[in-house]
Formats: structure tokens, C-alpha cells, sequence
């Protein structure tokens, strides 16, 4: 009995658990980094340890040991407790997803729908810290979030829940378990992988959708007030999402891990890379679209072509 | 363009007009003729647009150019008016594009232009003194310079 | 997307960028830089004073007993008084990488060796 | 509701500092009011104290990036003074320095124009290029930029025979790349999204509004200084000059690509149809008296340099028009009705260079100090401020 209890705290706080976790996610970041710099013809980061895989680590030493500022006119209590609630948002869907096995830390059947409410949270509070910090940019920013949220969740649900119809349960390790004695939900529902990617990116805030914190136009929109740690509890819980989002379409889309313990995690992680590797790409193949060109794109597009996709589960009977 | 071609359409008298090459006009107007000499520029064929306005301080006068481009030729209509009382009549009316350099002769030369609704400082910086136009030949770096106590 | 190709042709190839203080690129032939005085050969003739459009040069003394002071900070790199010396005086170094820590290391003062006197 | 955005003097979108203030109505812009003034450095102040030999390098500093256009306006405003016969080989090298000055600059934009996009790779791209005509600039000149080539009666620096054969392959390059972002722009559809129908400047606006180079061009006004009023080696160098009737910043886009492959025809004629001999005359320092007017084609637009001389080696007054300055008022007006989030892109649109734009200003009246400061005093200042400030 006891050495259960010792295996489930090792889960939890080693192995797929939070150490697992972080270092996955700043390993994702420097991969995302490296990745975008080569297709730009550049190093990207160098120094910082072997071939700068340290860089992310660093910079978010860096960001802790800066002065943190808040503005005089800014709603103190949301301000602050804004970055430490985006953090552990960001990490909470991260135990519901099977790492090891197909079995994940945390499952129960109904966590994918845990998971949309979370993502959903995770993009009003976002809307709640730029409103927070009483900057013009900022509120702009905040505002953009808030109508690409309006945008993007729409499709990337309906998206996510083409999965679950097709296993007949709500439970992202149900879906692993399902694809794993079947075919991989892309071959099946290509449509639905398209309009997830492209969501997902939405959700993300990156290159193609960084609309809420577009640099050149509104000055890192809902960002710009953060500085020093909660700048650094910010970047890391982007970096958690950015996990996350690559975690789920593997789960969903990917079949998830399969095989024996010591081989389904390395399994998992070349296709947890692979999704990094096209997200990598879409970001550096576009210019920043309009907020109303996304909002165009996502409603006379990728809605239909998400409820076209369950349509077709329905009937086929796939 | 020739210069009788010029004279015909100002209807002004020939020495008025210095041919300094080809290509290169002078026109001497007096200050009540310019928006009508103006005017009448436009009017005439190849005109393209109007390059710049120059202002110069000549003693107790500033004289002001006007950089009339035409594809074949540029035309200086020269204007001067006296430094106590610097008025010109605008001509943001016939040219919306000549704003912005109305405003840079008002910061740096005090020259008023009747008829421009905004002269609000361009290039000065805010609180810049009344009555002080850098550019004018009072305002020499030697004078300044003693003025702040620096050195060359 | 219509960089897609050419994106995936610079996977394979070597990053274009140059670490700068690991990496040197050699300045090319007749690379305007700083300059440097044969002071010997100075004849105290002004025209390097003159023509400098920064005032970077300044000429401390008269005739043959003069000597130069050379402000880099002032000195735009123009390499005029090179073309100018008469007496090719003046020459042009490569060295392009200034940098100093005060003012007064950018003030070079070219000094004639005191000759010992023939009696 | 009506809300203003500042916009500037410091932003990322902007390279140089100038002040924009929007007032701006559910994400549309309705009013604009530009505000100049803080990179004043008063050259033409400068001027009536310099002699006309240093002055062309203080010419060739009023922009970093047309700095050659300057210094040959310059130089022409000079030579016309004086009444100098140029040689043939120094126009010619004019005519090849500033062609690539050209070049160089478009590339810049055009990856500037992509930056503002939000489009990095394009803008890594595309300065990637630009380093094979900044080298090929530094091979002819010896510098990166402020080539210092153009001087009074001439050019200091000739091209030699092994060089022009470098050069040769790096126009090749260049104009392969050149198709190649013809391609890109006219293909993309998130650049085509961003700048098909934005910034509209219609012919006769522009046209009232006096607006010149490129800004002119892509509203189909074929306003070229090179053809209009040929100088340097123009007049005996066959180009067209590139119009576009789109308007918008694409066509902006594709008028400068397009200019690069005209600029690139130009070198190679002209190296091919370069006379022998010197390149340079002697001037003398005095300049008799006069007034000269000269106009370039910069890679902006239409540069004017006025000078007047009063027979001493100083000049009494020297005017210069940046093309920045006469196009400030078309973008104030494509600035109407757009979208805050196309903003940048309409900006980069006419290549501002606000450093050019303004020249004038001498010393700010209020501080009465005449300082120059070191790191130190800053520390201590910035010291001093906070403790004052937060009673510490």
C-alpha cells in the first residue's frame, strides 16, 4: 500500500507530473525558437548551455529577478492574481492527458469537457488582465482577445468533440485507448485535425492570430503592463499552452502514446514534436491577419467545415 | 518651356523673368500677384506639382520661393515681404499639399500666411519662446552659444 | 504560404548570421577606418584641419614643432584628409572596431621624438 | 466612442520618432494629427558655418539610408554654382551608386513593410538580401552606408575592372531574389489580405496633395525626376519608370519590387557603357555668388536641394526638401477610415524618414545647457531622480 502512495507522489511530481511537465514546456519553447529560426536562416538561441537549450530557463530566471511594477491606476487585485491563475490554468489540462500508457494522472469520463471550460477560462482571463491593467494598448488587446475568443472556440470545440463522437466517450484517455484498437482519428477526420490546427493557433495567440498582442500595431497589446515576475509567470504558462495545445491534437488527432511503459512515452514524444514542428511552420509562414479577417474566416469557415465534419462522423458511422 | 511662354501666361514684364539655364526659371512677382501667378501656373500644360517653398533672410526683407515643378521645368516664384510685418497671403486653398511647409516658414521665420487655418508649431518644441525664428540670420550659432556660455 | 519552398530549402542550409564578437568578418579593401599620422612627415600645413568636416583634428603648436590631436569620437570615417595630405603624412589603418570606455581614450596626440641636440 | 491613441514618438512600428495622434471610432481611424520636431538636428543652421567641402559629408548625414541622393543633390547644387564640367566616367558612377542606393533601400522596406505585417520571415529575408548590395556598396566605396562617393567635381572612387565582375553576379543574385518576392507578394494571401485595397490614395488626391516617388507612382502618376529632369548618366540610360493604379500599399509593394529589377537594368547598362577617364575635377573652395536649385530621385521620392551663396566658402542658405516631408500629408490622408490595426503597414507604406523630414531645430531653450554627459553623470541623474521622487 505504501509503495503505491510513493509511486502515485513520484507520478505526480517526477515523471509525467509537474517536473516532467515544466521541463517539457521550456524544452518546447527553445524548440519552437530553434525551429522558426532556422526556416528565417538564423542560430536562434546559442549560449545558454548545449546549443542554447537552456536560453527559456535562463530567461525566465531573468524575468523573476526583475522589478516588478504596477500601475498606479491599475485594478490591483485582478492584476496581480492574474498571471498566477493564467499559470495554473494553463498546467491543470496537462494531468488529464495519458503521457504513460493510455492511461493519464487524472481521467475520468467527461474531462475533455474540463478541459474546453478551461481553455475558455483561460482566454477570459486574459480578457481580465489586459481590462486590469488600464492601459490604452492594453485594453485594446484585451478586446481583441475577447473577439477572438468569440472567433476561434466555437470550431475548435465542435473540432475536439469529432473525436469523442467517433469513440463514443468523453474521455481524452477513452479516445487514446480507442484509436489505439482502431485507425488514427487524422485519417478518419482530416477536416476536423485542419480546423483544430488552425484554432488552436487562434488560441495560442501566434504569428498568423497574435492579433490581441500585435507588436508592431498596439505595442504587445494585454502584455504590456506585466513586467518583471508576473511577465515571467506569464510566458510560462503560454509555454504550458503551447504544450497543451500539441498534447491534445496528439491525444485526439494522433492516437497518443501505445506500447509498453518504457517505449509509449518516447512514442508519444516524437509525435508531441511533430505537432510542434507544424505549428513551428505555420508561424513563420504568415503575416498577422485582421482581427476581422479572423472573425470572417472562423464563422463562413471553419464552423461550417467543423459541423460538416460531425455531420459526416453521424452518418458515415465511422 | 520658354520664357515668352511664361510671361504670356503671368502677364508679367520680362526682366521680371531670370533664365538661369535651361530648366532652371526665376520669377520676380510682387505679393498681391502671387496667388493669381499661382493660379495661373497650374494652369498651365506639363505642370506637375509644387516641389517646396523656400524662405530666405535678405537683410530687412524675407524672401519667400515658391518651387513650381512642370516635367520640363522647375519656375521660382519669388515673393518678399518685409521682416516687421511678414504677412503672405496662403495658397493651401489652390494646393491642399503646401500645408506642411507653410507651417515649417511660420515656425522658423515668423512668417504669417493669411488664409492657413492651422499654424500650430510643427517642428518647435512645445513652450518654444514668442518672436524667436531660428532660422532668420539674428539667431546665429555664435550668439546662442556666448548666450548658453558654451565654447565652441 | 507561398514561402513554403524556400523556407524548407533554409532547414538544410547554414544560418547566415554572424556572431559578431566570435565571428570577424575582415574588412574589405580600402575599408574606410580610422586613420594614423607619420608624424615625421607632417609639415604643419593645416589642410587635414581645414577639411575635416567633424573638427576630429587639431593642430597643438606651430610650424615643424607641431603636433596633432586626433578626437576619434569626433571622426566620421570620411578618409578626406588622407586624400588630402600633401606630404602623404596621413594613412588609413583598418582598424573599424572603436569602442572606448572614456572620452579621453578617443584623444590620440601625435608627438614628434625629441631628437637629441648635435652639439 | 471616440477614443485618441498616442502613436509615437516611441513605438515599435516606428523606426524614427514621430508623434501621431489618432482619434479613433470602434477600431477606425477618423482624425490624425502628425507632430514633428524630435530628431531636430539643424543642419541648415549648421550649414552657415561649415565650408563647402565638409558640408558634403553633413549633407550625406541628413539620412542614413538615401544618404547618397543627399550628397549628390548636394554636389549638383554646388557644380551648377560654380559652373563645373563633371566627367562622364563620374556620372556614370553616380548613376551606379545611386541606382543601388536604391535597391538597397527597397529591400529595406520591404522588409520593414513585412515586420509591420507581422510577417518575420519575409522581413529576415529580405534584409538577408539586402547585405549582397550593402556589400557590394562597401566593395565600391568602403563603408556600409554614408558611402562618402560624391564630392564636389566628381566622385572619390572609381570602379575597376575585377570589381565589376563581382558585381555582375551579385545583380544576378538579386534580381533572381527579386522575382522570387514578386512571386511571394503577389501570391501570399495573408500579404495580399493586409495590403490589397488599404491606404487608398486616389490620383487626384495625390496630385493635390504633391505627393512624390514611389507614393505618386502606385497611384499611377508617373512623376520620376530621373525621367522629368534627367541628371547624372539619366539621359542616356534607356529605363521606364514604373507606375501601378492600384492605390493601395500593395501596389506601393509592387512598385518598389518592380523598381528594383528597372535599377538592376540600369547598373548593367550603364557599367556595360561606362566611358574611360577621370573622375573627378578639382573645385575651388570659394564659390562665386548665386542661386542653384538641384532635384533627385531618391529612392522616396523627389529630393530638392536650394542653395544661395554669397561669394564666401560658406553657404548663405542652404534649403533641402526630404521626400518624406512632402508625403507626410497623402499619408495623413490614407490614414483616414483605416483600420488601427493596418496603421503600420499604411506608415511604412510611404517609407517614412522622419530624420530627413526634419532638419532645423537648434537647442532646446528651456534646459539653457550646453552638456555633454557621460555615463556616470546619467547614473547619477537617473540616481538622484528616483530618490527624489520615491522619497528614498
Amino acid at each position: 500500500m505504501v509503495s503505491e502512495e510513493i509511486w502515485a507522489l513520484i507520478q505526480i511530481f517526477l515523471f509525467p507530473g509537474f517536473f516532467f511537465l515544466f521541463f517539457l514546456a521550456f524544452f518546447t519553447e527553445w524548440v519552437d525558437r530553434k525551429i522558426v529560426a532556422k526556416f528565417q536562416n538564423r542560430y536562434g538561441p546559442l549560449h545558454v548551455g548545449p546549443k542554447g537549450v537552456l536560453q527559456p530557463i535562463a530567461d525566465f530566471i531573468k524575468l523573476l529577478s526583475k522589478e516588478d511594477i504596477t500601475p498606479r491606476m491599475a485594478d490591483k487585485v485582478p492584476f496581480n492574481l492574474m498571471p498566477v491563475l493564467l499559470l495554473s490554468l494553463a498546467i491543470t489540462p496537462l494531468f488529464c492527458i495519458p503521457i504513460v500508457g493510455s492511461n493519464a494522472l487524472v481521467s475520468f469520463e467527461g474531462d475533455l469537457i474540463v478541459i474546453m471550460f478551461i481553455m475558455s477560462l483561460i482566454a477570459v482571463l486574459v480578457f481580465i488582465g489586459g481590462w486590469a491593467s488600464t492601459n490604452r494598448f492594453s485594453t485594446i488587446g484585451s478586446i481583441r482577445a475577447g473577439l477572438q475568443l468569440f472567433a476561434y472556440e466555437i470550431p475548435m470545440n465542435l473540432a475536439m468533440i469529432g473525436p469523442a463522437i467517433a469513440a463514443g466517450s468523453l474521455s481524452i484517455s477513452k479516445i487514446v485507448d480507442w484509436q489505439i484498437h482502431g485507425f488514427w482519428n487524422l485519417f478518419i477526420q482530416p477536416v476536423g485535425f485542419a480546423v483544430l490546427t488552425i484554432s488552436l493557433m487562434a488560441h495560442l495567440q501566434r504569428v498568423p492570430f497574435d492579433i490581441p498582442e500585435a507588436e508592431s500595431e498596439i505595442v504587445s497589446g494585454w502584455i504590456v503592463e506585466f513586467s518583471g515576475k508576473k511577465l515571467a509567470l506569464i510566458r510560462l504558462a503560454k509555454d504550458f499552452e503551447f504544450v497543451l495545445a500539441s498534447a491534445l491534437i496528439v491525444s485526439l488527432f494522433l492516437g497518443g502514446p501505445y506500447g509498453p511503459w518504457y517505449i509509449s512515452p518516447i512514442i508519444y514524444l516524437a509525435k508531441f514534436f511533430i505537432c510542434v514542428f507544424i505549428l513551428s511552420n505555420l508561424r513563420a509562414a504568415f503575416a498577422r491577419y485582421r482581427i476581422d479577417h479572423l472573425l470572417a474566416g472562423a464563422w463562413k469557415y471553419l464552423t461550417p467545415l467543423a459541423l460538416l465534419q460531425i455531420f459526416l462522423i453521424k452518418v458515415l458511422g465511422v | 518651356m520658354r520664357r515668352s511662354e511664361i510671361r504670356k501666361q503671368l502677364r508679367i514684364r520680362a526682366r521680371n523673368i531670370i533664365v538661369q539655364r535651361d530648366r532652371r526659371f526665376f520669377v520676380n512677382i510682387e505679393k498681391k500677384d502671387l496667388k493669381r501667378a499661382i493660379r495661373r501656373l497650374m494652369q498651365m500644360k506639363n505642370y506637375t506639382h509644387l516641389s517646396t517653398i523656400t524662405a530666405l533672410d535678405v537683410g530687412s526683407m524675407i524672401e519667400v520661393i515658391y518651387h513650381v515643378a512642370f516635367t520640363d521645368a522647375l519656375v521660382s516664384v519669388k515673393v518678399q515681404t518685409s521682416k516687421d510685418e511678414p504677412i503672405i497671403p496662403s495658397i493651401v486653398d489652390l494646393i491642399p499639399g503646401v500645408a506642411l511647409y507653410e507651417r515649417e516658414i511660420h515656425d522658423l521665420f515668423g512668417v504669417e500666411f493669411e488664409g492657413n487655418p492651422d499654424l500650430s508649431p510643427l517642428l518647435l518644441p512645445d513652450g518654444w519662446p514668442e518672436g524667436v525664428y531660428p532660422l532668420r540670420k539674428w539667431w546665429s550659432v555664435d550668439r546662442v552659444l556666448s548666450k548658453l556660455g558654451g565654447k565652441r | 504560404m507561398a514561402m513554403e519552398d524556400d523556407m524548407f530549402r533554409n532547414l538544410k542550409e547554414k544560418p547566415v548570421t554572424i556572431q559578431f564578437p566570435y565571428e570577424h568578418v575582415e574588412p574589405v579593401e580600402g575599408v574606410r577606418a580610422k586613420v594614423s599620422w607619420d608624424i615625421d612627415k607632417c609639415i604643419g600645413c593645416r589642410l587635414c584641419v581645414t577639411i575635416c568636416p567633424g573638427n576630429a583634428i587639431q593642430l597643438v603648436g606651430r610650424g615643424r614643432q607641431a603636433e596633432i590631436k586626433y578626437n576619434v569620437g569626433r571622426c566620421i570615417l570620411c578618409g578626406e584628409c588622407v586624400d588630402v595630405c600633401p606630404t602623404k603624412a596621413i594613412y588609413a589603418t583598418k582598424e573599424f572596431e572603436i569602442v572606448f570606455n572614456n572620452r579621453r581614450g578617443m584623444i590620440t596626440h601625435f608627438r614628434r621624438k625629441k631628437r637629441k641636440r648635435t652639439s | 466612442m471616440t477614443f485618441e491613441i498616442p502613436f509615437g514618438p516611441q513605438h515599435p512600428a516606428l523606426e524614427e520618432p514621430i508623434n501621431f495622434m489618432f482619434e479613433i471610432e470602434e477600431e477606425r481611424v477618423v482624425n490624425v494629427k502628425p507632430r514633428l520636431g524630435y530628431v531636430h538636428r539643424g543642419i541648415e543652421k549648421i550649414a552657415e558655418n561649415r565650408n563647402y567641402q565638409q558640408l558634403v559629408y553633413l549633407s550625406e548625414r541628413i539620412c542614413g539610408i538615401c544618404s547618397f541622393a543627399h550628397a549628390l543633390c548636394y554636389s549638383q547644387v554646388v557644380e551648377e554654382l560654380l559652373d563645373l564640367k563633371i566627367p562622364e566616367r563620374a556620372k556614370f558612377i553616380r548613376t551606379i551608386v545611386a541606382e543601388m542606393e536604391r535597391i538597397q533601400n527597397h529591400y529595406l522596406w520591404l522588409g520593414l513593410t513585412a515586420k509591420e505585417m507581422g510577417f518575420e520571415t519575409l522581413f529576415m529575408y529580405a534584409w538577408r538580401d539586402r547585405e549582397t548590395i550593402i556589400e557590394m556598396l562597401d566593395m565600391i566605396s568602403g563603408k556600409r552606408v554614408n558611402y562618402g562617393m560624391s564630392t564636389i567635381g566628381g566622385v572619390r572612387r572609381d570602379i575597376p575592372e575585377p570589381m565589376i565582375k563581382r558585381m555582375e553576379e551579385s545583380l544576378n543574385h538579386l534580381e533572381a531574389r527579386a522575382e522570387y518576392y514578386t512571386k511571394v507578394c503577389t501570391k501570399d494571401p495573408s500579404i495580399l489580405k493586409r495590403t490589397v485595397g488599404i491606404g487608398i490614395l486616389r490620383p487626384r488626391e495625390a496630385r493635390a496633395l504633391c505627393a512624390v516617388g514611389p507614393t505618386a507612382r502606385a497611384s499611377g502618376i508617373p512623376r520620376d525626376v530621373r525621367a522629368d529632369e534627367p541628371y547624372a548618366a539619366y539621359g542616356e540610360i534607356p529605363f521606364k519608370v514604373v507606375t501601378y493604379r492600384g492605390c493601395d500599399v500593395a501596389s506601393r509593394m509592387y512598385v518598389r519590387i518592380d523598381e528594383i529589377k528597372e535599377s538592376i537594368k540600369i547598373i548593367r547598362y550603364a557599367l556595360k557603357n561606362m566611358p574611360e577617364g577621370p573622375i573627378r575635377v578639382k573645385a575651388p573652395m570659394r564659390v562665386p555668388e548665386g542661386e542653384a536649385i538641384s532635384r533627385v530621385e531618391a529612392p522616396r521620392g523627389e529630393n530638392l536641394h536650394f542653395l544661395k551663396s554669397n561669394g564666401t566658402d560658406k553657404p548663405e542658405r542652404w534649403k533641402i526638401r526630404a521626400p518624406t516631408l512632402a508625403n507626410l500629408l497623402s499619408l495623413c490622408r490614407m490614414l483616414m477610415g483605416v483600420n488601427l490595426a493596418d496603421i503600420p503597414v499604411v506608415i511604412a507604406g510611404i517609407d517614412p524618414c522622419i530624420a530627413c523630414a526634419e532638419r532645423i531645430a537648434l537647442i532646446d531653450a528651456k534646459t539653457k545647457k550646453l552638456k555633454v554627459w557621460e555615463g556616470k553623470d546619467l547614473w547619477r541623474y537617473a540616481n538622484e531622480w528616483y530618490r527624489k521622487r520615491y522619497g528614498l
